[in-house]
């Protein structure tokens, strides 16, 4: 096997084993209804993972995620009060979304200034926007809306596969494409590697910056739609911390924030993890608030080096 | 019996008393409650909402992030024939049926509570300074409203300054300390409306610290009724504090276990009533 | 001349270029004809970079004109340059190390924006690419686990396209054997006689008058002069380049004569590194040059690393000075007075943001301990000594490296490890793109040392300056010790005979 | 003519200057902040000490500031701290069970400097030793170390933590010489802490490390160690802050206590001109990133505006301080003033 998968499988081997160990220690863990329920309900995690891997890879990014899934939501929801309906919300809020992240990409490139700062900008930009817009929680109800909410594909056992794990199994599938079998994807991995380096090997860097962060913003701005489904309602606080979920969703599933390696793969497993992580706690249930947020430091800090330890030892014996 | 209980989070003095008073009187009542603290993020509370169905508990409470958003995961429990209660925050859904029924105090009620006090207090004629909650959160927004409502009625009663502190002791001076350079040391001001005690808490320091005399040069009330605000009203430091209980326990769990024993229809909201405390 | 100007390719008009501080380029010309090697010469900073930088988009010039087949252009980006065909190996192996060699050679401004890419064409073009140049690699591994020449040898590849009609080399051959520059020499010429133009920057004259039809040459950002290659003798040109006579001290060393004589400084017996380098015997004794030679990747570079406890050794004992040296590290390898100038400046040797002084000062610093800050004055006096010692080419020394020429970032790895003042200096690749003045100045210094009782040891690619500065050479070939060759043996020929392994001593 | 040149030449040194355009963009808050609200600069004596809007954002800048410059030292070592919230909420639980326990005062103090430093080891442990990524490995006890805040409440109950100690609130809000002491200790701290980095060559080995970490181990310097110590001195730093900010309110509030100052502190080290690729500490710069951020807050809080706008103003601010930092983005602006004007 390429060493190159090896943090990938390592993630994966991981969380096979914690879902194992939660299905020892937890009557009904072990189901697909659990785990149709981890693809739901970090579906617009992983999405906005996904977009922020691509950020990460090129070496930059993005903490405007949470705050852009919080506007699109409250966007959707007053356009859904004004009558538009869902999906032609959605497609203009991912506009938004695209065009907002090229504006951060043109920023970041053309100023020279740090992603980390243009990003936290968006952050309170868009959730300044948020209570612009406005400052209660907004239902949307349309027959869209509970159409979503209905449509599953039925998994063995009692499990479910639910719309928003659809839309992001597709995310995931446009992203892995884009990544690795583009000329941009290339150019992605390229200026994360080593910037200067890519420019002088001709890598046009303002084009490739813009695009990441474009990227980045589609994927945020359709995590938005989808929980804006998802919860068929918008706001305003909605998706605050989010980024640093999704961050670390990113940097579980084998990126290096450094830039420059990493799989868009790798993100799904992360995302599952973080979700699972969350998941066994509320299956244990006996634990007051110190005890639940200890707690999730701890098996992150466990899966890290777990993790740590698979790479290692596998990494000492394939090459002897 | 095993029931599910989603709490919001863990900020400030009160909530985490709650959420102690919730795990502890579960033991008086022989039920086995599985906890979850969602920290302040609606989707941690959906994922424990379905973790809890996943589980087959017997029933589930939750103590909603948002009003918004709870129709899929409530038609997910009636599918699954486990009774929803609500407690504390309410829920905006179609059907109303989905839930049993909602016991909490009303927040907008608190708020009313509050500025009627001070209508009370300062013959309708009065400025106020007021601390925010958390900008977009239920209860700062349901409080303003309330507060708003009777205020209202009072053409000299005014808001001169609205900030937010966040619901933090931190936060509540800070803004205090900003509103006594901006008003002139709280020049003309009679009343500070905050709408958690530990907010005020925070504005009778910053107070005490520009050399004012909160409790007696402004009018100080707030909600929650927090053991610290005691003290400042026994110390004559605070005027008002409208409780919101914590030891809820007592009016949720017969409830719950009544309707587990025997499913009735009941109200769609049983009121935990809220008193004001003053300093005497 | 008249007939080649109906074939000018690029023609370059009164470029200048000032950074703070510096006038790296003062109006000069440069043109460069369809079928020629141009070799560009000049002093460490003369701007010999900086004007094939401009020339192909990576810089911004200050003014002048650049007109590309008559036409006057103005690349913004390196990109734009590469797709009017001008392709460029810049000096720095400029590569992404953590890209597998495929996606490195498959990287390149990009026609069609969102254009798929099919990886086993990519792969069939690159090993193409690599064959070419008689590299036998696996592509799918990333570029940063093979060694400095490689990843030259891959830039160079990534350089050859068949669209290109002008190609630059900056310093290529650098870090190159022998065997590798004469391939990349045969191809140049089969570009030539295809009509290409060639811009060749080397600090090697045997090579310049090997390949290059004509010569230009800078000297402190002005424009010496230019002419046919035929025409300019060596010393000539060597006069052109630093603006006075280089005395003899290019000549044979002629003190072989004494070794095995010194006090032995540092004994290594059987130290090794599974999958790095088996175990070796080696002794360095006071006032001797001990040469590494070998051909790419026998584990030249692995040997010095062991040595000096960059790698740790998983066999073996090692003494310094008679005292048995524990665990090994940099760190302990520096306060036992042993100094190490790695072969990889960029990835190993220096830290770009901060300045010269500072750069230098780090391993003194290190070894005094992080209480016993050097005065700054001190500080500035060390600097300027080894500014002045090595000619490094700098306004000030508080200007950052990264801001240096190639050859005048390498005398700072160089002064670094001088500066602490070792009794045992490991150098690898210690001249790399170093020019021909400072070169010998620089040998001149370390024989200074060596005589005042320094023990060396020097990993070199440049066979000669092996033969020429050693008093023993240690022979490695695939990661093994297999040879060592004393005094008057030390010659090109039985070096080479060693190497390829029609050797008695051999096992 | 000569004198002329002469100013020119300053003009063109104070333009190239790092330091002029965080310090302009604080003089122009100001200055809004003045218009907007008249008596903006009046200072006064009250209640023994200096008392006024301008004292105010020194004053409520401290713990900022301090928490930065602990960032500053990390982010030269190409590595962040996300947790320095999280070690002020410890510090703070810590605080106040010491007190419940009836400990003395100076002995908290000193106790609660040893948990931020524990907090900070913890983390150096984690970067340093285990390689794993900062953002990460800090982001561990981001989320738990809240989480052990509230525990440690537990520890004495929890329902009532306020508490009143004379010594540790002179700490805080006192005045010497009507001055407020936290400012006379954070300059005492910041004259150390310069000491520490610039008189001592542990801030070229911090630079060194930031900026090449692969070549500072070949030239001897210990990276790990350096790297260790950048945490364990943040955490410190961290915990004064803790210590500072419990005082301040005089209760342990670890849910909410110093939420999201990690990012105000990674802000002002790089309004102050720090790049998170590391390798650079401007310790002076990062204090004036520090009171940029607290004068625009002060200056948000005294406008009068409703909250809903605090954060889009202090997007658009730090946008406007970042642009006016940027070179390329001035270039570009001068060249369509100067074709508007021509
Ligand atoms: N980015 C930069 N900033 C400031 N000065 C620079 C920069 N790049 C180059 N210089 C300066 O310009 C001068 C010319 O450098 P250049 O790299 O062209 O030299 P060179 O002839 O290629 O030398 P070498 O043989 O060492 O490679 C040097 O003095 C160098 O310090
Ligand atoms: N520290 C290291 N860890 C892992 N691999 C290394 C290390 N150092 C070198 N290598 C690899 O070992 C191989 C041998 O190359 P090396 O540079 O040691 O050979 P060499 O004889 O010095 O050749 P040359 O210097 O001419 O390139 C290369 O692929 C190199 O990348
Ligand atoms: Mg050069
Ligand atoms: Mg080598």
């Amino acid at each position: 096997m390429n060493r190159k998968y090896l943090p990938l499988a390592a993630t994966i081997v991981v969380f096979i084993a914690l879902f194992l160990v939660g299905g020892a220690m937890y009557k009904n863990f072990l189901s697909t209804l659990v785990l149709g329920n981890i693809l739901a309900d970090n579906a617009f995690i992983i999405i906005a993972a996904i977009g922020a891997t691509f950020v990460i890879l090129s070496g930059g990014i993005d903490l405007s995620i949470g705050s852009m899934i919080g506007f699109v939501g409250v966007c959707m929801a007053v356009l859904d009060r004004m009558g538009w309906h869902p999906l032609a919300a959605a497609a203009l809020m991912i506009c938004f979304g695209i065009a907002y992240g090229a504006m951060q990409g043109f920023v970041i490139d053309f100023c020279d200034i740090q992603p980390f700062i243009v990003t936290l900008a968006g952050l309170f930009l868009l959730r300044g926007a948020c209570f612009m817009v406005t400052l209660d929680s907004v239902p949307i109800r349309h027959d869209f809306v509970d159409l979503y909410a209905s449509a599953r594909i039925p998994l063995p056992g009692r499990g479910v596969l639910r719309s928003s794990a659809i839309v992001m199994l597709a995310s995931l599938a446009l992203a892995i494409f884009i990544a690795h079998f583009t000329r941009f994807g290339t150019n992605v991995y390229a200026i994360g590697g080593d910037k200067e380096s890519a420019r002088l090997m001709g890598v046009n860097i303002r084009r490739t910056t813009v695009g990441v962060y474009a990227t980045g913003g589609f994927f945020s701005a359709l995590a938005g739609v989808v929980y804006a489904l998802y919860t068929s309602s918008g706001y305003p606080l909605a998706g605050s911390t989010l980024e640093l979920s999704a961050i670390a969703a990113v940097v579980l599933g084998g990126t290096l924030l450094t830039g420059g390696v990493g799989m868009v793969a790798g993100t799904l497993f992360g995302g599952m993890i973080l979700g699972l992580i969350s998941t066994l706690i509320i299956f244990h249930g006996s634990l007051n608030s110190a005890w639940i947020m200890i707690s999730s430091g701890v098996l992150l800090f466990a899966f890290i080096v777990l993790h740590r330890f698979l790479v290692s030892s596998f990494n000492l014996r394939g090459t002897s | 019996q095993t029931i599910g209980f989603s709490q919001v989070g863990s900020e400030g003095d009160w909530r985490p008393a709650f959420s102690a008073n919730m795990q502890e009187s579960a033991k008086d009542y022989g039920v086995d409650l599985k906890f979850a603290n969602a920290q302040g993020k609606q989707e941690e509370q959906l994922r424990a909402v379905r973790a809890f169905i996943a589980q087959g508990v017997d029933a589930i409470i939750i103590a909603p992030v948002v009003v918004t958003g709870w129709d899929q995961v409530l038609r997910e429990a009636r599918d699954a024939e486990i009774p929803v209660f609500l407690v504390d925050r309410d829920v905006d859904v179609e059907d109303k049926s989905l839930y049993v029924t909602r016991i909490s105090a009303d927040f907008n009620l608190e708020g009313k509570l509050a500025g009627a006090w001070l209508a009370a207090e300062s013959k309708g004629d009065c400025k106020i300074v007021e601390l925010q909650g958390t900008t977009g959160s239920a209860p700062a927004i349901e409080r303003k409203k309330g507060f708003e409502a009777v205020i209202g009625q009072f053409p000299a009663m005014e808001i001169v300054a609205t900030q937010s502190g966040d619901f933090t002791t931190e936060g509540g001076k800070k803004v205090m300390e900003a509103f006594i350079k901006s008003t002139d040391n709280l020049d003309g001001i009679c009343a500070s409306f905050a709408h958690n005690d530990n907010m005020q808490l925070g504005a009778i320091q910053a107070m005490k610290e520009a050399g004012l005399n909160p409790g007696k040069d402004v009018q100080m009330v707030s909600v929650d009724y927090v053991p610290a605000i005691k003290d400042a009203l026994d110390d004559g430091e605070a005027n008002a504090s409208v409780e919101l209980r914590s030891a809820v326990g007592e009016f949720i769990y017969p409830v719950v276990l009544d309707y587990i024993k025997n499913p009735a229809e009941l109200d769609k909201w049983i009121v935990i009533p809220s008193d004001l405390h003053t300093a005497d | 001349m008249s007939d080649s100007s109906t074939s000018l390719r690029v023609e370059m008009r009164g470029i200048t270029k000032a950074f703070p501080g510096v006038r790296a380029l003062d109006d000069v010309d440069f043109t460069l004809h369809a079928g020629e090697v141009h070799a560009l010469l000049g002093e460490n900073g003369a701007g010999k970079s900086t004007l094939i930088k401009i020339l192909t988009g990576a810089l911004e010039r200050d003014s002048g004109e650049i007109r590309l087949d008559g036409t006057s252009v103005d690349f913004q980006s390196t990109g734009e340059a590469q797709s009017h065909g001008v392709s460029t190996v810049y000096q720095e192996v400029n590569l992404i190390p953590a890209m597998s060699v495929t996606k490195n050679l498959a990287l390149g401004p990009s026609e069609g924006w969102p254009g798929v890419i099919s990886w086993r064409k990519a792969r069939a073009r690159a090993r193409a690419k690599l064959a070419r140049l008689n590299l036998d690699i696996d592509i799918e591994q990333p570029v940063g686990s093979y060694s400095v020449a490689v990843q030259q040898l891959v830039a160079i590849a990534h350089a050859l396209d068949n669209e290109t009609s002008v190609l630059v080399l900056d310093e290529p051959t650098a870090s190159l054997d022998a065997q590798e520059t004469a391939t990349l020499f045969d191809i140049v010429r089969d570009l030539k006689q295809r009509g290409m133009a060639v811009v060749f920057i080397t600090h090697f004259l045997d090579q310049v008058y090997e390949i290059s039809d004509r010569i230009s040459v800078l000297r402190n950002g002005g424009l010496v002069g230019s002419a046919m290659a035929s025409d300019v003798s060596r010393k000539d040109l060597i006069s052109m380049m630093i603006g006075r006579e280089l005395g003899e001290v290019e000549a044979a060393y002629s003190g072989k004569a004494s070794p095995q004589t010194g006090k032995e400084k540092l004994v290594a017996k059987g130290v090794g590194r599974r999958r790095t380098l088996k175990p070796f015997d080696l002794t360095l004794r006071a006032g001797e040059v001990v040469g590494l030679a070998g051909l790419l990747g026998s584990g030249r570079t692995e040997l010095t690393k062991l040595v000096f406890g960059a790698i740790r050794a998983d066999s073996g004992s090692l003494k310094v000075n008679g005292k048995e040296a524990g665990s090994h590290s940099p760190r302990r390898s520096l306060a036992a007075g042993i100094a190490f100038c790695p072969e990889d400046r960029k990835a190993e040797g220096l830290v770009g943001e901060l300045s010269i002084r500072e750069n230098i000062m780090l391993s003194i610093q290190s070894k005094q301990g992080w209480l016993r800050r050097l005065p700054r004055g001190q500080q500035e006096q060390i600097a300027a000594e080894m500014i002045k010692a090595l000619a490094i080419a700098t306004p000030d020394a508080e200007k950052p490296v990264r801001q240096l020429s190639g050859g005048n970032q390498q005398k700072v790895v160089l002064a670094r490890a001088l500066a602490s003042r070792p009794d045992i200096l490991l150098l690898d690749e210690p001249t790399r793109g170093i020019d021909v003045g400072a070169h010998a100045e620089i040998i001149t210094l370390i024989r200074k040392l060596c005589s005042e009782g320094l023990a060396l040891l020097v990993a070199s690619s440049e066979l000669d300056e092996v033969v020429a500065a050693s008093d023993r050479v240690a022979v490695l070939r695939d990661r093994e010790k297999i040879g060592e060759i004393v005094g008057g043996e030390i010659r090109r020929d039985n070096i080479i005979r060693v190497i390829a392994g029609d050797d008695d001593r051999q096992h | 003519m000569g004198k002329d040149n002469h100013a020119a030449g300053l003009w063109r040194a104070l333009m190239q200057s790092r330091a002029i355009w965080p310090l302009l963009a604080l003089v122009l808050i100001l200055i809004v902040a003045g218009l907007i609200s008249p008596g903006f600069y009046e200072i006064r004596i009250v209640e023994g000490r200096l008392f006024g809007n301008l004292i105010d954002i020194l004053y409520r800048a401290v713990p900022t500031a301090l928490v930065a410059l602990g960032m500053a030292v990390v982010i030269g070592t190409k590595g962040i701290d996300l947790s320095v919230g999280s070690i002020i909420a410890i510090v703070g639980a810590v605080i106040v069970w010491r007190i419940k326990m009836g400990d003395p005062h100076v002995a908290i103090l000193f106790i609660a400097l040893g948990a931020g430093i524990l907090c900070g080891m913890w983390n150096g442990f984690l970067v340093a030793a285990l390689g794993i990524q900062p953002i990460i490995a800090t982001l561990i006890l981001m989320v738990s170390g809240r989480g052990v805040g509230l525990l440690i409440n537990q520890l004495y109950g929890g329902t009532d933590p306020s508490f009143e100690s004379a010594f540790l609130q002179g700490l805080s809000t006192g005045s010497i010489w009507y001055i407020p002491t936290r400012l006379v200790l954070a300059a005492g701290i910041f004259a150390a802490l310069w000491l520490l980095i610039r008189r001592t060559a542990l801030g070229l080995f911090i630079e060194a490390v930031g900026g090449n970490a692969a070549a500072s181990n070949l030239a001897g310097v210990n990276a790990r160690l350096i790297v260790f110590f950048a945490y364990v001195l943040c955490g410190l730093l961290a915990a004064w802050a803790g210590i500072i900010m419990t005082a301040d309110t005089h209760t342990s509030d670890p849910v909410s206590v110093g939420l999201y100052i990690e990012l105000d502190a990674i802000l002002a080290v790089v309004i102050g001109g720090g790049s998170l690729a590391g390798g650079r500490i401007y310790l002076g710069m990062t204090v004036i990133g520090a009171l940029v951020i607290q004068s625009l807050t002060t200056a948000t809080l005294i406008s009068g505006l409703p909250p809903e706008y605090n954060l889009i103003i202090k997007a658009l601010v730090v946008l406007t301080v970042l642009f006016l930092q940027s070179a390329n983005a001035r270039r570009a602006i001068h060249r369509l003033v100067y074709r508007r004007a021509s």
